[in-house]
């Protein structure tokens, strides 16, 4: 995994590289090499199985990373390309004509998270949800609680026992109480 | 009136209801549902609206019992057959093959699976039900004849269960139709199920399992209810 | 006879065919189920079906040839029954021969098919498009199945010179080498082949096949209509029976004696179907083409000379 | 041959092309082609999710799968849930085999948090216990399954029957019949209980018997060879194009399988060898498939001859109201009966995962690869091609 990392970085500037697993490696290119990069490792390095594509939100940062996780058959290793885009204003270049199966994760991306794959077919079909009109929905600022309790007619009387609570108050009575929980309770 | 010229005319009329689509951005018709004109074989032209042509928007009528001993009969032929919906709505299905093989066998109770919702007078809601598969619900329940049965299953259909903060399934399902039967558990056992079944004989029997009639009765307020969740309400109000 | 007596006989027997059918129903699927390991329905299931068919509040219409299609079935199931010989018993004019006459046989042959049309107009009607695929294939499935079958019948017509059911049957009386499984083995084989595609059983039931498509021409029925092609099924399925048993199997002498013969032969096709799975169209088209067809053509040849 | 000497020649291109491939342009006005839909309710889809076929005839030329019928939002549930209160949960996203869930979030939370290698030995062995159980649970259903597509009922009948057995031994385990919620961060929830051992080998013995059984009854079968042999040909080619993993990858002589290429747990110390097949139809996926039925009934033999007799079941864990696991992030993957699955899983440093990723084979089988094969298919088939991929709507939509 070391060399293949070296070559790497011999041609394009990785960051927040992480050895995670002997055969798991995780490495952050900025978002104008990243298919380039990507394309690079499918071609030349015999990483020719994409396992995933994902997309976590950083509202903190304002960035929204993508992940390609290639997967080389031969040497039983992967890699995660990660890359981070703007949260404002999402949009990156859409990977469809590398692998057949792209085209769901991005119409998947594109609903849930809102990210724009300028040329990935059928992009605006409804994937999972119909006629949605609020917040992408796994964005981290969309509250789902919120909203269900908004919508779908919640049954009274609903007495939710929550574990965490039971368990500080009956089974762990002497766990030091933290500050945001005494608020709570009170 | 050519075979060429009543294509180029039929092609045109297809690509301006796509236009219209496009303009008109809340519009969630597909593009062959739209209304639009049609040019018969032998060249008049027919407005056809297909959402509307081959469904009925006619609210459901209530259908009283006809009581005494010839109903107590029917009733009794209704409990001792019942034929539910092969409909798995959730993950509540996968009890369902253990139900009809040897180690449960509902056949013995005369429960009897149908594939199509106009012979089956009997839906099983299993689990949770997202806004996705309710639309399709609905529309089912309103294919199937009366009198009908809804049974539960899971307690995601009680109160939303362990989705009740979901973003995409119903906490309540006697807010959208009216249920017969709840099963409660997540899941619950197959033997539940039989419970619930017999159950539901036991409702038939006595001539208390009305729902379809009091679906009729309060149509508006279920309506009402159930375009407040589906966002692209693009079908008529009652199929049968 | 008294034509009041046979009206009498007739509508008896056509009480007795009809339960009898619900019965063998009965009995089929709780052999299929004991096979599974299951007690499956109980034997009062099939007129409880009914009872609850005829129940159903709800009554929808697509057309009058949506409500004429399950009696068209029905009528066909009748009409197999009205000109068939059900009993031997000596004499033409006897209490169980129904209003058989000579040359029955052509006649009963139009009315196996007559069903079959019937639910195609039906099905087309109700509008589905699984029903109209369903009935589709249905109508390519029988026509398949009625060459062979025809052809088979004809050799039998040659071999007895008549085209009289009842004559046939008659031919055939005074000990088990007379009947034409044993006399014309060419025309029997044929039948016997033949015999699954028109029973309707696995592997030739892609016309009502669940998985294939929805269940094909019933798609759109419901309610009573249902009930008239429950009704309409189970007379049919212990008619063919019965017009196989009377041109291959000798025929029957009493009633003990047909549902005897009736539930074996219906029998023959459910044992088939528990073991094979479902053909597709083409593949149970080419499979009539095949060796039913050769063996019909073989037994009209040997018998024309 | 009779065209020709009638002297009858047809126009060409009024009849519909032979080969149709992706490409074939379709004019919906022409009224040649019809819309059908396959699904939500039908019995010929696997589970809830629905095909929009376009035929001509009864040649489809052009499927779209629909899916979202059983879309519960569980990553977004999970991200406003603690990591143990998200872990019953997560087990629901897939139904026919919860337990390779519990093992994901179980071991990317160890690993996150850094007790990997502080799982105790009889531990491990036990969730190989499990997730083998869980395969083999899939498999009785999954194997007569393909034969009940082409109408053979009564393998499916004897194959549900077992898998109940099965399901008894995990109700013995766990406590639960079909969510066992047994592998959990840390270790597993309980020790093998009195003579398990006998009465597994009581029920592996029964499945012994159907396993020869079934292979009189459909691979003997020749409506069964009819209908299943060419159907629906996976190539070499197509594997890596689309991301086909698992069964439907070995069907064509690729040999895929994380047991193998990644081990985990103690796949290592196991004597197995992945099947593979060279034809790439429903007939060899199947024939496949009876095989590993074979062979997972075998691994249930060994796990249970050489795992320890006794041992603890699970490591000391932080006190899960205030477990914290540092900011990171990882994949975990395992081979489940459908093929690789895996998830991304993502944590920030706070109480609550930031993020976590399921990806289930049939994400790319039930959408791209079988919008792809349908192509050019029969109606009548579309039902078994599906089973043959092994579809399962759940991971999908999540």
């Amino acid at each position: 995994m070391k060399e293949l990392i070296e070559k790497l970085s011999s041609k394009y500037e990785l960051q927040e590289v992480v050895y995670q697993r002997d055969n798991l490696v995780f490495a952050a290119i900025s978002k104008e090499n990243a298919i380039e990069a990507v394309t690079y490792l499918r071609d030349y390095e015999g990483y020719t199985h994409l396992v995933m594509m994902s997309c976590v939100d950083w509202i903190e940062d304002g960035k929204y990373q993508l992940l390609y996780l290639l997967h080389n058959p031969k040497l039983k290793n992967d890699i995660g390309i990660k890359v981070y885009i703007d949260r404002e204003n999402p949009e990156m270049v859409s990977a469809h004509h590398l692998w057949k199966s792209v085209w769901t994760y991005q119409r998947e991306m594109h609903e849930s998270f809102g990210i724009v794959f300028p040329g990935s077919p059928r992009l605006e079909e409804n994937f999972v949800v119909e006629g949605w009109d609020e917040t992408p929905f796994m964005r981290r600022d969309f509250d789902t609680h919120e909203y269900a309790e908004k919508t779908y007619f919640p049954r009274g009387n609903r007495k939710t026992n929550d574990p965490a609570e039971y368990m500080r108050k009956k089974l762990y009575p002497n766990q030091p109480v933290t500050a945001k929980q005494r608020k709570d309770d009170k | 009136m050519s075979e060429l010229d009543l294509n180029n005319k039929t092609s045109e009329m297809l690509a301006n209801s796509e236009a219209n689509v496009k303009n008109s951005k809340k519009n969630f018709t597909r593009p062959e549902d739209e209304k639009r004109e049609v040019v018969a074989p032998d060249g008049s032209i027919i407005e056809v609206n297909p959402l509307y042509d081959y469904f009925s928007n006619e609210k459901p009528k209530e259908e009283k019992p006809r009581g005494g001993v010839v109903e107590k009969f029917l009733n009794w032929a209704r409990a001792e057959s019942i034929w539910v919906l092969g409909f798995g709505t959730g993950c509540g299905s996968i009890e369902i093959p253990p139900l009809v093989t040897p180690r449960f066998d509902m056949f013995r109770y005369g429960v009897q699976m149908r594939p199509t919702p106009r012979q089956s007078n009997a839906f099983i809601i299993s689990g949770y039900l997202s806004v996705k598969t309710l639309k399709r619900v609905i529309r089912t329940y309103e294919q199937m004849p009366s009198p009908k049965y809804i049974l539960a299953l899971g307690s995601c259909t009680i109160n939303g269960g362990m989705y009740y903060d979901s973003y995409s399934t119903i906490n309540r399902l006697d807010k959208y139709i009216p249920v017969d039967v709840y099963i409660a558990g997540c899941m619950p056992r197959p033997e539940a199920l039989l419970h619930g079944f017999v159950k539901l004989k036991q409702l038939i029997k006595e001539g208390k399992a009305e729902k379809a009639n009091e679906y009729a009765r309060n149509f508006d307020e279920y309506k009402a209810n159930q375009k407040k969740i589906i966002k692209d309400w693009n079908m008529p109000d009652y199929n049968w | 006879m008294n034509i009041y007596a046979k009206l009498a006989y007739t509508i008896l027997g056509f009480l007795i065919v009809l339960n009898w059918g619900f019965l063998m129903g009965a009995t089929m699927r709780k052999i299929g189920a004991r096979m599974a390991g299951r007690h499956g329905i109980p034997f009062k299931q099939p007129w409880i079906n009914l009872f609850k068919s005829i129940s159903t509040r709800t009554v929808i219409t697509h057309g009058i040839m949506y409500y004429i299609g399950p009696v068209f079935r029905l009528t066909g199931g009748i009409g197999l029954f009205l000109f068939m010989p059900m009993v031997f018993t000596g004499s033409p004019d006897g209490p169980w021969t129904n209003f058989s006459f000579e040359g029955d046989l052509i006649l009963i042959m139009y009315f196996n098919v007559f069903g079959m049309l019937g639910m195609a107009l039906g099905a087309g009607e109700g509008g589905h498009p699984y029903a109209a695929m369903g009935i589709t294939r249905g109508l390519a499935q029988h026509a398949a199945v009625e060459l062979p079958l025809t052809l088979a019948f004809l050799s039998i017509a040659i071999q007895f010179d008549t085209f009289s059911i009842y004559k046939i049957v008659e031919a055939q009386q005074g000990g088990i080498m007379h009947w034409v499984l044993f006399t014309n083995p060419f025309a029997a084989a044929a039948i016997i082949l033949a015999m699954l595609g028109a029973l309707g059983h696995s592997p030739f039931n892609l016309v009502k096949a669940p998985n294939e498509i929805l269940i094909g021409p019933a798609t759109e029925y419901e309610g009573t209509y249902l009930g008239f092609m429950m009704s309409a099924g189970a007379t049919l399925h212990v008619m063919e029976a019965v017009l196989f048993m009377n041109l291959v199997f000798g025929g029957a002498t009493s009633w003990l004696e047909l549902i005897v013969k009736s539930f074996l032969i219906y029998f023959w096709s459910v044992f088939v179907g528990m073991v094979f799975p479902r053909f597709k169209i083409e593949q149970s088209v080419t499979w009539f083409f095949k060796v039913p067809l050769l063996l019909g053509v073989l037994a009209v040849i040997i018998f024309m000379f | 041959m009779i065209n020709k000497f009638l002297g009858f020649k047809p126009d060409e291109k009024l009849l519909p092309s032979q080969t149709v491939t992706e490409d074939t342009e379709i004019d919906l006005s022409s009224h040649k082609y019809q819309k059908i839909w396959l699904g939500p309710n039908h019995p010929g889809v696997t589970g809830n999710m629905a095909i929009e076929l376009t035929v001509q005839g009864t040649t489809v030329m052009r499927a779209k799968t629909h899916v979202g019928y059983l879309h519960r939002g569980f990553e977004k549930l999970i991200e406003r849930r603690l990591f143990v209160q998200g872990f019953p949960t997560s087990i629901r996203m897939c139904v026919a085999e919860p337990d390779t869930n519990e093992y994901f979030i179980a071991r990317s939370t160890e690993e996150l948090s850094g007790y990997a290698d502080a799982v105790p030995e009889y531990a491990n062995w036990l969730r190989m216990l499990s997730l083998e159980m869980a395969r083999l649970a899939g498999l009785l259903r999954g194997v007569p399954g393909q034969g009940g597509t082409f109408a053979l009922g009564i393998g499916v009948q004897w194959g549900v029957y077992l898998r109940d057995l099965i399901l008894d031994r995990f109700e013995e385990l766990s406590g639960a019949r079909v969510y066992h919620m047994y592998i959990i961060p840390g270790g597993v929830r309980g020790a093998l209980p009195d003579g398990f051992k006998e009465r597994m080998e009581d029920n592996l013995r029964d499945i012994d018997d159907f396993i020869i059984r079934i292979k009189k009854l459909m691979f003997h079968n020749s409506v069964f060879k009819q209908r299943a042999k060419g159907l629906a040909v996976i190539t070499p080619e197509m594997v890596d194009k689309y991301g086909i993993v698992g069964t439907n990858a070995r069907c064509c002589g690729v040999k895929r399988d994380v047991r193998k290429d990644n081990p985990y747990l103690y796949y290592d110390k196991l004597d197995f060898d992945p099947p593979t097949a060279t034809d790439g139809d429903v007939y060899s996926r199947t024939w496949i498939r009876w095989q590993e039925l074979i062979q997972t009934v075998d691994l249930i033999r060994q796990i249970m001859a050489k795992m320890p007799k006794k041992g603890d079941i699970r490591c000391k864990m932080p006190n899960v109201l205030n477990w914290k696991i540092p900011k990171g992030e990882t994949y975990v993957r395992l081979e489940s009966g459908r093929g690789e699955m895996g998830m991304y899983y993502v944590t920030d440093g706070s109480d609550k995962p930031r993020r976590i990723n399921l990806r289930g084979p049939s994400y790319n089988h039930a959408i791209s690869v079988l919008e792809h094969m349908l192509i050019g298919q029969d109606v009548a088939d579309v039902h078994a091609i599906m089973v043959s991929l092994q579809t399962c709507p759940p991971e999908i939509e999540r």
